[in-house]
């Protein structure tokens, strides 16, 4: 019992992470109603660059704000030459744009970064805590802790910046009709610049909690791509979706890991190592969880007139 | 004219349709002669559209019965309908825009081929044969409506007024005893208008399809139809004669109420 | 095919539905008739073709039609339209073909005259068009239809559908096979075979009776002088009542035993042309003209590389293409190898889409052509010739043998038929092709036929040093100018409409002291070169009166002048003043024959009030005209139309 | 320009409805293929076409080919997104591996053909969701076709014949005692395969099948209401594909790289695949091949380039070759997209009419 707990809560920290990493989705797509598939390529890229600098010898406090800037000019490079060529197309063809995207990002981080793995060090042990190992005995990452922490911080920020601010609120109306927005004035290029400068940032944030988890390499995008199911079981407009999301896939795909693998070496009782499952085991889940609910947790009804 | 309508083949009672609590229609009910050009009318949001639903079975009414060639029945799916030979086209274009005029009629015809992907996919014997005898159908068809030069054009570069006859001919291809017809004119110019009214009356007399048609405006209705019902609101307020209908108040009325 | 009671003199191939019976016979399989229908063109053989033409005159006698009887054939070309010239002439009954186009009043005037009871109409739009005369014409009393569209519900007792009366036709020729080929025998080459009716530019139209004899004779003197040959196609697009149309897509056909191809409609014929791809085709003046006006306004659009390699290898084909084609000699070999690669980059691309690429003999006639027209499509490589001929000669008098090609003559007279130029300048002609009489009209037949046999032909000409035909004019129209001067009205109109932006012309002069002219400006031609000037314009009327549109007029008068000036018999005929019309000149408002040639005095009175105008020297006259819509209405077309004047030249002795 | 189609009338539906109605188009469609067929084992011959030339270019191109004729059914045709193509190709590979291992004297195309059925019962299943939901929503659940299948193959030891390293080594290809050995005789028996592939998916997309997708890809609605019925129809498009990637795994695995393992198949590829026919052209066979030829060359070009600029004494730091390659993928995606995103296939049909109308514009 409590090693599950343990596990759940292992589960439900990174969960945060994933909602992070969802959230950049949920931006883009708010305001411009494209899925930028690209969202992994640039955690990866804002991680890389970041710890690139790093390793240059600045200190992470210059670091981080010039890959901050580098982010920003991506984005808004990205909304000029590849989302407003593109405007009133069929979302399934920007969608295969940034794909596109994602895999020159990808490339051009490995230019000018190369491709070996790096470590990143941001002065928080990935050690249990004492005393909650003392009270319960549960070995929860105190890293975990603290990057849960700051997403979290980072999720009710966005959140407050989406429904208080003036930007935030254009940017709902923006979601809800790009004409109507336009005719009362809203700057839809303006906006869209910001919201790729926000995903931009929260690219890097996220980008530097997983690789100083996990070290910074080109399996981070993997981890973007987790954000995927995430956005499906919460909906692709619904920020409340992406946490909620997050928290389940995070849980969930520890808890198949941990204790699938037993369960189905009894049933087909074999002893092969079926590790590993956290690989696949969010897709499914979601995959199944359309079956049931095509427009998602939070997603509204889609009803097909004619 | 009617005198050549028959039977009663359709007909429908106290049908009652909402989409979560906003009603559709309200206890609607009339019937369809075999053979006759049935109208329905009324002002935007009359709930015409959502009638012609219920009928090929996309919507299905929470209460009501539909009896259609004798036999009862709730509201059958699209695939069921079509099946039972009713044909539709839609209020805003409903064309397979990336594929040709001839291979959107063709398209009409799938409830009749027999040949299955294995034999397509080798385009031998029973297969290349049936394509060629609904090929010959479906330029009778183009013949018909007059399309022969656009045969093999992409639908999607024609103009609005084309566009709509190619659906025409797609509905016709399914040989249908019953077509639906939403808006057939609605943004037409006269024109066209007349065209289109030549080619109902033509499909209506030569090959004695029975046809429901909504529309919008009454002008070029009460001209071809049998017979009108009347919607407003979801409820049906007349139903007759053109002549009848013109004279009822209710009609009139909701008329002069949605401005024009 | 019952060919067992067959006689003895049936073996003379001198009729044509006994030819018709030949080729059934010797090549039975081969294609006789296509049509473009339902998207793939239909193909009926030759033994088909005899078949069906026997069901429907096996079906007309079972109706009572019989020997010397006249049946109405009136539509676009449609094949039983075609076989039903064969049907009536089985039965030694004689077709009547109609201008599809003209209005019912026009036809009740023929059917009166030919006293018809059978007609072969095409479609709803004819029929109605009968109904409308049936009155007048009581002897009317059986309507067949060709396409069934839209006459369902028409009662009328007359009316049939084609279908349905061969059907029984077929039924009946199975009962008796021999009855039909009895009647085949029975027919003799000097009956008459067809009746044209002229439309004649004066006048009630007179029906030309043409035996079988002299359109055969016609025919094969045409075949054997261009080798034309089973092999060949022909595409069959002009009025089937028009004796080329009939010459070409009948006479030859049958006779030669090539192919002849009917076009989907009348707005299909390009594309179906290009598909067919005929080998030998036939087309006035007036088609080459649109078509050459398309290609130069599809051109104007083409990229600035094309257009270089359109204008360079157009020159290099205008150099050297005519005399290569004719065979002549003294070409560089340079220019002969650029004319190949023209050929392969622009010329062999441009024949194949316009559907000339497999064209062995094209054919124009009716009207005069305009050299430059002529010579461009001779120089891409089209065999494109003209022949001289009319109605009363089965269209065959002259033709242009290969390699003797002149834009200005219309060629040597054809084996069998002697050519002779009156006193009066007048051309007559003599020989096999000449019409049996004028229907019911022995006062016209003696006057168009004196004493030798000479047809009159009313065209005025003369005979070149190489003994090729030149045509001026008609006879009846060369007049004087008051200054005593020859003056030739349509050889000015032809020079003047030889210019792409002018449709027709209509000069006046004789017995006044200068020359003036109405002008008719081509819609297209001059609405396309308006728009690339971004002059906006209503339509025709407003365009017509256009200042820029008059100084671009101004532009071509002056031209022409210019070349007249050259040519001292003509030199006075120049044109001083001018003015454009308000409306298009047009068979329904009988401005124009049906062929499309004006009739001068009709014009001439209907606009007296413009031609004092142009006389006069003010400066514009206001005039309103009631004109007839396709429709049948009609309505009024009111303008202030200015008047012109051009600068003329110094008579100049060609230099020779 | 080189057209001559005045004369080439069609007087039968048959020869109105050929795949090729223009005859010039035949003439040049049947060199190709007698080329590929004879010509290129003739320059062989010579030691014109060299092995590399077979095993890098020819035999890999035709592969991806079919591959992406697989996926262009799928996405182009029936207008159903998928990123899972390399499971596909995985499960046709495994299988066919399996067939071939299990039952003796099985023939290697009966093994083939098993393996693409395999694939195209995958495909059912995983085809499930495209019931209910469309666009990006079904191709983030094929992800889960993607990982879930290779993480079975990798974690299943059966599959893979319980090789310690995962990695399998694919039988020799022999048919009628003849061995498949020579680079040469590989490329001939893709080769094979492919063009018939190639003409039955010609066939299927211009019948009622076809339609059938198309009209479920450009207006369900419309489709529904005529009498198509959207689950079998999407479904077949997901069996049909996933056969034809299927048997591209399993000829990927045979006659291409030999031995594989399952993160051969990774999601990398089945972006390739993807980029194939973005680039080749949704919705057009001819397209599925150009990609092809397309995505294959792409990396060679590049890597000439690159050795020519260190020729020219510009040292590239290493490994940064398949970044570039990357950056090039994805900066042509987004300029296909954005300048033609009918790709190239539409390229060549415009090419095509405007020799049909030369010398005139349109």
């Amino acid at each position: 019992m409590q090693f599950f707990i343990e596990v759940l809560i292992a589960g439900l920290l990174s969960g945060v992470m994933y909602s992070l990493v969802a959230l950049g989705y949920v931006l883009i797509y708010k305001a411009s109603g494209v899925f930028n598939f690209a969202q992994g390529a640039m955690v990866f890229f804002a991680a890389l660059t970041a710890v690139g600098l790093h390793d240059l010898g600045l200190s992470l406090w210059v670091a981080v704000p010039l890959t901050m800037v580098a982010m920003i000019v991506l984005g808004l490079v990205t909304e000029k030459f590849v989302l407003r060529p593109l405007v009133a197309q069929p979302e399934i063809t920007l969608f295969m744009a940034t794909i596109g995207l994602t895999f020159f990002v990808e490339g051009l981080a490995q230019a000018i970064w190369g491709a070996s793995v790096r470590g990143l060090e941001l002065g928080i042990a990935d050690v249990p805590l004492e005393w909650l190992m003392e009270v319960s005995g549960m070995a929860i990452s105190q890293f975990d802790l603290i990057a849960a922490g700051i997403a979290a911080a980072l999720v009710a920020g966005l959140a407050l910046f989406f429904s208080r601010t003036k930007v935030g609120r254009a940017l709902r109306a923006v979601a809800d009709d790009h004409q109507a927005a336009l005719s009362v004035g809203i700057p839809l290029q303006h906006i869209w610049g910001v919201v790729w400068a926000v995903a931009g940032f929260v690219a890097l944030v996220s980008g530097l909690l997983w690789g100083a988890r996990n070290g910074v390499q080109f399996a981070l995008t993997f981890v973007a791509l987790k954000a995927l199911p995430v956005l499906i079981l919460g909906g692709f407009t619904s920020v409340p979706g992406a946490i909620v999301g997050g928290l389940i896939i995070g849980a969930s795909e520890k808890l198949a890991e941990v204790f699938l693998p037993p369960l189905l070496q009894q049933l087909f009782d074999t002893q092969m190592n079926l590790g590993g499952i956290e690989g696949w085991f969010p897709y499914v889940l979601a995959l199944l969880f359309l079956l049931v609910r095509p427009e998602g947790l939070f997603g509204e009804k889609i009803i097909r007139r004619i | 004219m009617s005198k050549k309508s028959g039977e009663v083949i359709l007909s429908f009672d106290n049908i009652s349709l909402s989409f979560g609590g906003v009603k559709a229609l309200t206890s609607i009910g009339f019937d369809v002669r075999e053979h006759e050009i049935r109208a329905i009318i009324g002002p935007n949001g009359a709930g015409k559209s959502s009638m012609l639903n219920v009928i090929n079975g996309v919507y299905h009414p929470q209460q009501g019965e539909i009896v259609f060639r004798g036999q009862k029945r709730r509201g059958m799916n699209t695939y069921e309908s079509a099946k039972s030979g009713i044909a539709r086209t839609f209020q805003n274009i409903a064309l397979f825009k990336g594929m040709s005029v001839l291979d959107n009629i063709m398209t009409g015809r799938n409830l009749k081929m027999r040949s299955n992907f294995l034999l397509d996919a080798i385009y031998w014997g029973p297969a290349q044969r049936e394509e060629i005898a609904h090929r010959k159908a479906v330029e009778e068809i183009i013949d018909f409506l007059e399309i022969q030069h656009i045969r093999k054009t992409p639908v999607g570069r024609l103009p609005y007024g084309l566009q709509k006859r190619v659906e025409l001919g797609r509905a016709l291809a399914a040989e249908p005893s019953i077509l639906l017809l939403d808006e057939p004119m609605a943004g037409m110019n006269v024109e066209e208008k007349q065209d289109m009214c030549r080619f109902i009356l033509d499909v209506n007399d030569q090959l004695g399809t029975t046809i429901v048609l909504i529309e919008h405006d009454m002008g070029v209705v009460m001209d071809i139809s049998d017979r009108v019902v009347v919607l407003d609101y979801g409820k049906k307020i007349a139903d007759g004669t053109p002549d009848e209908v013109r004279s009822n108040q209710n009609v009139i009325d909701a008329y002069l109420g949605v401005a024009h | 095919m019952a060919v067992a009671g067959v006689s003895v003199d049936a073996v003379r191939l001198d009729t044509f539905p006994r030819l018709l019976r030949q080729h059934a016979q010797l090549r039975g399989g081969r294609p006789a008739t296509r049509e473009k229908d339902l998207g793939i063109w239909q193909t009926w053989s030759w033994a088909e073709v005899f078949t069906e033409a026997r069901a429907l005159a096996s079906a007309l006698a079972q109706m009572g039609f019989k020997r010397g009887d006249n049946l109405a054939i009136i539509g676009d070309n449609r094949p039983r339209l075609y076989w039903s010239f064969a049907a009536a002439q089985m039965l030694g009954g004689v077709p009547v073909p109609l201008y599809q186009d003209a209005v019912a009043a026009e036809m009740a005037f023929v059917l009166q005259d030919a006293e018809i009871r059978f007609a072969i109409v095409e479609d709803q739009e004819q029929v109605d068009k009968m109904l409308e005369i049936k009155d007048q014409c009581p002897a009317l009393k059986h309507i067949f239809y060709d396409d069934p569209r839209g006459l369902t519900h028409y009662g009328q007792s007359e009316l049939a559908s084609l279908d349905a009366v061969m059907d029984q036709g077929r039924a009946e020729d199975r009962l008796h096979p021999a009855a039909i080929d009895a009647e085949i025998d029975r027919g003799g080459a000097d009956e008459v075979a067809v009746m044209l009716y002229t439309s004649g530019t004066t006048g009630k139209p007179k029906g030309v009776c043409q035996t079988h004899a002299s359109f055969i004779s016609a025919a094969k003197s045409g075949c054997e002088f261009d080798k034309l040959g089973p092999d060949d196609s022909i595409l069959s697009y002009l009025p089937m009542a028009w004796v080329g149309d009939h010459l070409f897509s009948y006479a030859q056909a049958i006779v030669a035993g090539f192919t002849i191809n009917c076009p989907e409609s009348g707005d299909t014929v390009l594309t179906d042309m290009r598909e067919i791809g005929p080998t030998y085709y036939f087309a006035p003046p007036r088609v080459f003209e649109n078509v050459l006006t398309t290609v130069q306004i599809r051109m104007e659009d083409a990229g600035a590389v094309k257009r270089w390699l359109f204008d360079y290898f157009s020159g290099v084909a205008r150099r050297v293409g005519a005399e290569i084609l004719d065979g002549k000699g003294g070409v560089s070999i340079k220019d002969r190898l650029l004319y190949a690669l023209g050929d392969i980059l622009i010329y062999g691309p441009l024949r194949n889409v316009l559907g000339l690429s497999r064209v062995r003999v094209a054919y124009t006639a009716g009207a005069a052509i305009g050299p430059d027209l002529f010579r461009f499509y001779r120089s891409i490589g089209v065999n494109l010739k003209q022949l001289y001929g009319s109605t009363e000669t089965c269209a065959a008098v002259c033709l242009q043998p290969d390699g003797e090609i002149k834009f200005d003559s219309v060629g040597k007279p054809i084996p069998g038929v002697e050519v002779m130029i009156a006193a009066s300048g007048e051309v007559m002609v003599r020989g096999g092709c000449l019409l049996k009489e004028y229907y019911k009209r022995p006062d016209s037949t003696a006057e168009a036929i004196d004493g030798e046999g000479y047809f009159h032909t009313g065209d005025a000409g003369f005979f070149d040093e190489h003994g090729h035909l030149k045509i001026i004019d008609r006879a009846k129209d060369v007049g004087k100018l008051a200054g005593g001067a020859l003056f030739a009205p349509n050889f000015i109109e032809n020079k003047l409409k030889f210019f792409s932006f002018i449709k027709e012309a209509v000069a006046f002069g004789d017995a006044r002291e200068r020359v003036c002219a109405f002008i008719n400006i081509d819609m297209g031609a001059v609405g396309n070169w308006a728009e690339r000037r971004n002059i906006a314009y209503s339509g025709y009327t407003d365009l017509a009166q256009k200042a820029e549109v008059y100084e671009l007029i101004r532009d071509c008068l002056e031209k022409a002048n210019a070349d007249l000036a050259q040519d001292p018999m003509l030199a006075d005929s120049q044109v001083h003043r001018f003015l454009v019309l308000h409306k298009e000149l047009d068979p329904d408002d009988d401005e124009l024959t049906r062929t499309r040639k004006v009739r001068r005095r009709f014009v001439a009175e209907k606009y007296a009030v413009l031609i004092d105008a142009l006389y006069s020297d003010q400066p514009s006259q206001y005039i309103e005209t009631l004109v007839k819509f396709e429709d049948g209405r009609s309505g009024m077309v009111a303008a202030d139309l200015r008047i012109m004047s051009a600068t003329r030249y110094p008579a100049t002795k060609r230099a020779a | 320009m080189f057209y001559r189609e005045s004369g080439q009338f069609k007087s039968t539906y048959a020869e109105d409805s050929q795949i090729f109605p223009i005859r010039q188009d035949r003439w040049v469609v049947g060199g190709i293929v007698a080329f590929a067929f004879l010509g290129i084992p003739l320059l062989a011959q010579f030691g014109w076409v060299s092995n590399y030339a077979f095993t890098a270019i020819l035999t890999p191109f035709l592969i991806f080919a079919l591959a992406a004729l697989g996926l262009n059914i799928l996405t182009g045709y029936a207008g159903q997104l998928s990123l899972g193509t390399a499971a596909f190709m995985a499960v046709g590979a495994f299988a066919s591996y399996n067939f071939m291992l299990r039952i003796e004297g099985m023939p290697i195309l009966v093994a083939f053909v098993l393996g693409g059925l395999c694939a195209a019962a995958v495909g059912i299943v995983f085809g499930l969701p495209s019931l209910r939901i469309r666009g990006f929503y079904l191709a983030a659940a094929t992800l889960a076709t993607q990982f879930f299948i290779v993480w079975c193959l990798t974690k299943v030891g059966w599959f893979t014949n319980y090789s310690s390293s995962g990695v399998i080594t694919a039988q020799k290809i022999e048919m009628f005692g003849y061995a498949f050995d020579s680079s040469m005789s590989k490329y001939l028996f893709v080769l094979g395969i492919v063009s018939v592939m190639a003409l039955l998916a010609k066939n299927m997309v211009r019948t009622n099948i076809g339609r059938s997708w198309m009209a479920i890809r450009d207006m369900d609605m419309a489709a529904e209401v005529i009498g198509f019925r959207p689950m079998r129809t999407k479904l077949m498009a997901f069996a049909v594909s996933s056969f034809y990637c299927g048997v591209a795994g399993a000829l990927f695995a045979y006659a291409y790289l030999g031995t594989v393992e399952p993160e051969g198949f990774n999601l990398d590829l089945s972006f390739r695949i993807l980029f194939m026919v973005i680039i080749g052209g949704l919705g057009s066979i001819l397209g599925s091949f150009l990609g092809s030829a397309f995505i294959v060359l792409l990396p060679i070009v590049l890597n000439v380039a690159m050795q020519s600029l260190e020729g020219a004494g510009l040292p590239l730091p290493s490994g940064i070759g398949s970044s570039i390659e990357l950056m090039a993928f994805g900066a042509l995606i987004i300029f296909f997209l954005i300048v033609e995103p009918h790709g190239l296939a539409r390229l060549w049909q415009i090419g095509k009419e405007k020799l049909r109308l030369w010398p005139f514009p349109h």
